[in-house]
């Protein structure tokens, strides 16, 4: 098993989350985040004094899936949180080795 | 005859002996005199200047947090920016010439009936001294109170057709938009609603007819009489009942915000994603201002204070408590939930329906006026808005201007004496006295009907030439990055919050 | 004879005419044209309004944010919710019928010393022209203006309560109980304490009984007086001062508030998990706006606009201040740090314990009570309500009906001439003026014990068993896993905030 | 001579009376009596009572609001908690010995033309019956609805210091410093430009002046008036215009705050990390209560309900909406966007610059004068504070100070009748009236300088004394951990949000 | 060493805490987030438009531990957060190859 | 590759990022978190009733790095978030499998 971990723009959550479900996903966890990166952020005002902020926000999706199922959850990513521009961000893939459903005790695939 | 507002400097009223022809300056000067003699009352100053103050405190914070908490949090400080301005743009307009196209005007114009001149433009005679009329003879105000409360209407009205365009439009757009709307749209309005001699100019020359005695004298007089009668806005004269502002208000911003909706088009996502409210707790403070300061609004449009200021205020508490409640028991049948949004927007449209009506129904015709509202406007804001599918975003066009209508011709009816209202009142009749005049209530439903039908077109095609010439001057709407990031950060460079 | 609240129609002179016997409906006409020719002040009727619309602010948005920022996120819009419905249904009920209940009423009801009748029903009589007395001889206000006022303290009362039962209430249930705990309480209790015939009626019987000369004659006038004076309710008759309703609102809503928490049983969570505040600003913006607002609350019940009102103004002011220092210091005593939250608590409970003394006591007699009142709340909201373990949740009962309760009491102290207080007065001495009347404070304390005891009585029973019935009929708490979802979503369907 | 406000108890009259050498206690009796019969006027009351209320809400919540806003979420509740804490512990000092030794005061005292005594301590003599005098000949407030209007300045300035030094001063720093502050500084000041003995008692010495026959009696009734001249402030002799406290407020509190930011040195990470505001929602809240309170503020320091009350409100309305326009625009051109934050400080630039000027000068003068002070301040705030590197957090020296002396100085431009100002007064010329006085532009503005210079420097050094004592008392500043950690937890043991 | 991560819900967080402390955990993690998954959300109505809200408010619970500590571990978070009901949440466990304490540069079961 | 995941003060996230840019990484991501661990929280007071809050404001970061530069970047976290108090944070090393651009596709140290 692996979890996949995204970091996207906001607006297309439900995108990848609708893209993700089509493959029989059917879980995943949403957290709010602030990037930085490449894309170059925006400049705020205060009473003339300018602060740079380069910390934008996205949004983090971790979904854990069968081993089976990670490039074509790649693939859905990809599909539904390209803009193609900079900053459209990145998809981890980082080992997983147990899941549990809290609910059950059912380990493992069952609990995805 | 009917009640409604005006300004009687000392101008005007010299402006008119002028006019009579047989009369000379010097006989004008005693009257003149006279008038100017009529010191205000300080209980009416104090009304008026505090109903002012309510009525500013209904745009900011007021309105601007009721459309904030509305939107999206990235749009946040874009619709508070854009009621602050236009609040503080328009009243600088208003004192260099908005006052003087809405109610500074001689009779001798020929565009009399649809707007003002210039002779009250940069506040010319209208100084500490300056008297304006009231509805009540013999009774006046400081015109710099009178002239400061109608500044409230004009920063209002526009500040209310944003809710419609929200979060899309350009702050720029925005700007240039409402420079060329209050000065082609909302002043002439006001003026063809409002503008009228006086009661104390109506009663003298009604005086001095009586007093005629000659075949000659008399048709001099009745000349007289009706050129202070002609020297109105053309909604006055004919008949309409509008005591705080239903179609120079409501109906007005209301028609002119569907027109923009259509011109700018849909948001982003709209539609498809959730565009929650960000707040609907600055929302329902909005809502709470807003109520609190349409005290000022409607029972301030009586310039006095006196028993109809109570009457007037009384209705805008029962009108708004009722549809309120109305929209709340509604929904949670429908819907089956009871929201507060539904009930804040209930007693929106509560007040904006007894806006025309305050000063005119009786408590128990409000309440009805404002279980009925509520229903009309739920059904405007869900069923028709998505069936025709365009975007007012903070349906203005379905609160304020259907609320508006429908409270502008249920005036026609609440007014009736026999179900509690006041009637219709007769300057001329008993020179001196505001008479009682006859009430046929279809006629005056039928004149209802007319000054609605006036307004929506007047402002709705007015709206649609300005939208367009904006659009070909700045562009009306945002990138669609700048959208989808945010007016805050693409128009003002702040955001909202930073917790 | 002491000051208190009235409404004097035509009708209820015309009545007091009927019943003097000798009276035939002749002799009662000139008597009631006199008293219509008293025509309200614009100074006071302006007071009286926007005394009005302040109250209506202190309820929303004030009380609803001061309330609103202490529950938890979750469950912040059911309380906002609660207090705009709440607000609207006792606006509407108070026009239906509420006013009449409270304030109609003619001296030959049995029951005429604990509720009104429904001679007002649907404001019948109640139009532009009626006024009503005030508290000084000869001076009226438009009875709108008065009925308006009265109808903010009906809409702010049962709004108080929801502070105790907060988070676990269903909607539903808050609707049924509250349209009958105003109907079975605060009318009755109002009317106990503030209905009476009006400084008028009193001294134009007192005149008669001087200007009687046969023993036949002064028998009659008497038992007249007898009648005028036995117009009124009860705790009135009782002689118990109130200024602008430490029993009517804050004992009142207070006990009902405690048996509310009582029989909903503590909040899931209570005492174990951190019951956080969600937004300490929107508490401190709703203090605020209490303290603000309840200038009109306090010296809008004075009717007038005079020294006095003056005088009520500033005990309102100085009273609250020093019991918000007086709250922060202790806390930072005892606990170690100075709170906002506990400052504001104080602030509110000055102004509790302010509202029935602030026409009779003198500034630096306020400043002490003001200072004495916050470790008393304090007391309660901390050591006994951790003891007894009752979950009120936002302390309306440690706060208003404790606050109250003790500035009830210390009315009857501070009222002393000789503390600097306004002293009793006496209508019926020298007719026509407000005679200085005797004062033992012994005795009025007793008097105020005796007021607070039955208010404590009629709410704290009543709405056991209004609660008992209620839920019976709907169930008055919300699921368990409605409760920890919080009443926002399950109740209405929304979220306050979509950051 | 010009205008300015005052108090007159009978108690001054007398004693007036007493230094008059030759005149007896008998004598005086009648002038005290005919002054007593004055009864206020219920609008004027009304008025002056809800201008307070406005005031006070300027503070809690306007003030409270807009710097609330502008500090991180960390220390949200400190800054509230600051201001409430002022306003409470300023109103009691302020009827404890504050309005004495700001208003009270006997000519006989060498140090008159500095500060008052303690005659009206404890507000002695302050009952519901006496009165204070206006700028009108024979017309009188009460004088406790005069005392609470004034209570509420003493209560903001102080709260508008608390800006320059956020988020790092001790709680309990803040509680000393301020109590010593209204003390030694505010008091004072407020008495050197708002004492003086009322258009009565001018007139009245003058009519006994001209009525004198004998030279004996001429010199007399000379050094009378000398007297009753000399029974005022400092800057009221010297002729300086301040009609709502641009002085005693704005130049006083920014100057001090100024002060207190250079000794208490910069935030931690000041200049290196973005302190952005954490909630512009509340600052733009704060604001726009900050607008609609002021109305109170200026249009309340006429204390009567006149076309002059209706001038300031209007100047009051421009001013602010040409100075947010003016920062606006000029922010656009110069930083590339139109900032909400830069709008709203700019609405409160102006503001603060009309203060001064609001009952003086004309509508269009005020629009200049709001469009030029946006600059000024924008200037400051940006360009000098930046190259100074002071951290004075929420600019009160950048726009109260710098605005409020543009605005004091423009004063003396504005007031010119040619530019449609009101010109100066004298009471003495034609007793009983309020008659022209000479006006040379030249003239004036040098008093108004010297005014600025007199406050900047009593305020200035004597804050720094007392910012010194308190620093050695328990100390200034709060320890870094703390003010990394926020105030908020570590002074008050609380959060602002728990979302 | 692992990283025992769980999305629980919110109001079962001080119970979790003390479970864990309770099995010698000395420190924590958590992150609010929000997640999707068969528990059904709620609808929101807002003027009579619907929105169907699918993200549920959760809390993710990141712990450090030993790897020995894992099964007691994932035992004490069900124990805690388990209330029979759909939506109780998930235990994931993932390799941790290195932990340092940044006050005193400790590694691994010292860091810990 | 390797995820370096580190919670820290809140006040040095910029010293952090700045440390790190230096070392050369290009992104990261941020989340807010809170940390229950060996630092002592506060007591809150409302109306009288003490609650303990023994979950404090950190940040965590997360940067995905070649493996070749974990002990520099474990360094320069180190150096930047280090105030020597108690509460100072971790950093978590986890291995990281497969990293995607999501805007070009490109695979793991181009994606980074
Ligand atoms: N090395 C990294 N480790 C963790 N997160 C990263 C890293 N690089 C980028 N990110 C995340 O990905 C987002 C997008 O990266 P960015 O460089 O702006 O654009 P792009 O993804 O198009 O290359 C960043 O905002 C950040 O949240
Ligand atoms: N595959 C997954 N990957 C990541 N998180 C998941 C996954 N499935 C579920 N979750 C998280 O667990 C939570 C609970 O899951 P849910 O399916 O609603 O109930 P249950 O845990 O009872 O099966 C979800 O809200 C989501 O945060
Ligand atoms: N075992 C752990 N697993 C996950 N996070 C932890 C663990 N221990 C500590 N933390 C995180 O590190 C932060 C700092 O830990 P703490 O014990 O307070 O101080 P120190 O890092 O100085 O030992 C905690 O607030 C928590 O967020």
């Amino acid at each position: 098993m692996k979890i996949v971990m995204a970091v996207i723009k906001p607006f297309k959550l439900d995108e990848v989350r609708d893209a993700l479900t089509a493959i029989g996903v059917h879980g995943l966890t949403v957290t709010e985040v602030k990037g930085y990166g490449r894309q170059k952020g925006h400049t705020e005002i205060y009473r003339g004094a300018e602060y740079a902020v380069s910390f934008l926000p996205k949004l983090k999706i971790e979904v854990a899936v069968d081993s089976s199922l990670v490039a074509k959850a790649i693939e859905a990513i990809i599909g539904a949180a390209r803009t193609g521009q900079i900053g459209d961000g990145k998809i981890f893939v980082t080992p997983l080795e147990q899941a549990v459903r809290i609910r059950t005790g059912e380990q493992d695939s069952e609990a995805l | 005859m009917q009640l409604s507002r005006f300004v009687k400097p000392v101008l005007a009223l010299s402006a008119l002996a002028l006019m009579m022809g047989a009369a000379r300056a010097e006989d004008a000067a005693p009257a003149a005199a006279a008038a100017v003699a009529l010191v205000p009352n300080k209980g009416d100053t104090a009304w008026l200047l505090i109903s002012t103050a309510l009525v500013l405190m209904m745009s900011i914070p007021g309105l601007a947090l009721f459309y904030g908490g509305l939107v999206r949090t990235k749009n946040m400080l874009s619709v508070l920016s854009q009621v602050f301005m236009i609040v503080s743009l328009v009243a600088v307009i208003w004192v260099l010439y908005g006052y003087s196209l809405a109610f500074g005007g001689s009779a001798d114009g020929a565009y009399i009936s649809f707007i003002g001149d210039f002779s009250k433009a940069f506040l010319k005679g209208v100084d500490a001294n300056a008297v304006a009329a009231t509805f009540s003879n013999g009774v006046v105000v400081p015109e710099l109170a009178y002239m400061a409360f109608q500044m409230t209407f004009a920063c209002i009205t526009p500040a209310l057709i944003v809710g419609a365009f929200a979060e899309r439009m350009k702050f720029s757009a925005v700007v240039i938009f409402m420079i060329l709307w209050v000065t082609f749209i909302y002043f002439p309005i006001a003026h063809s609603v409002w503008y009228w001699a006086g009661p104390d100019a109506v009663g003298d020359a009604a005086k001095a007819l009586a007093a005629a005695t000659t075949d000659e004298a008399k048709k001099t007089a009745q000349a007289a009489l009706d050129a202070v009668n002609g020297n109105a806005g053309y909604l006055y004269k004919l008949g309409a009942l509008d005591f705080a502002g239903g179609t120079v208000v409501h109906i007005n911003a209301g028609i002119a915000g569907l027109v923009g909706a259509l011109f700018l088009g849909k948001r982003i996502g709209f539609g498809k994603e959730a565009l929650s409210p960000h707040s609907l707790t600055m929302t329902m403070i909005g809502a709470s201002l807003l109520w609190v300061g349409w005290f000022g609004f409607n029972a301030g449009s009586n310039l006095e204070a006196n028993g109809t200021t109570a009457l007037a205020f009384v209705n805008t508490f029962v009108a708004t408590a009722a549809a309120a409640l109305s929209w709340l028991f509604l929904e949670w049948a429908v819907k089956g939930k009871p929201s507060l949004l539904g009930m804040v927007s209930g007693a929106v449209a509560g007040l904006v329906a007894v806006t025309p009506a305050s000063g005119f129904a009786g408590p128990m015709g409000s309440v009805v006026l404002g279980l009925l509202v509520s229903p009309i406007c739920f059904f405007f804001v869900s069923t028709v808005k998505s069936k025709f599918g365009y975007d007012d975003a903070l349906d203005v066009f379905g609160v304020h201007c259907v609320g508006g209508i429908f409270g502008a011709i249920m005036t026609g009816v609440l007014v009736a004496p026999y179900l509690g209202g006041v009637g219709l009142v007769d300057y001329a009749a008993k020179p001196g006295t505001a008479a009682v005049a006859d009430y046929v209530m279809a006629t005056q439903v039928w004149i209802q009907i007319k000054a609605v039908a006036y307004t929506l077109a007047w402002s709705g095609i007015g709206s649609a030439i300005l939208y367009k010439l904006v659009d070909l001057i700045v562009g009306l709407r945002a990138a669609p990055d700048a959208e989808r990031e945010g007016l805050d950060i693409t128009d003002h460079g702040e955001r909202a919050y930073n917790y």
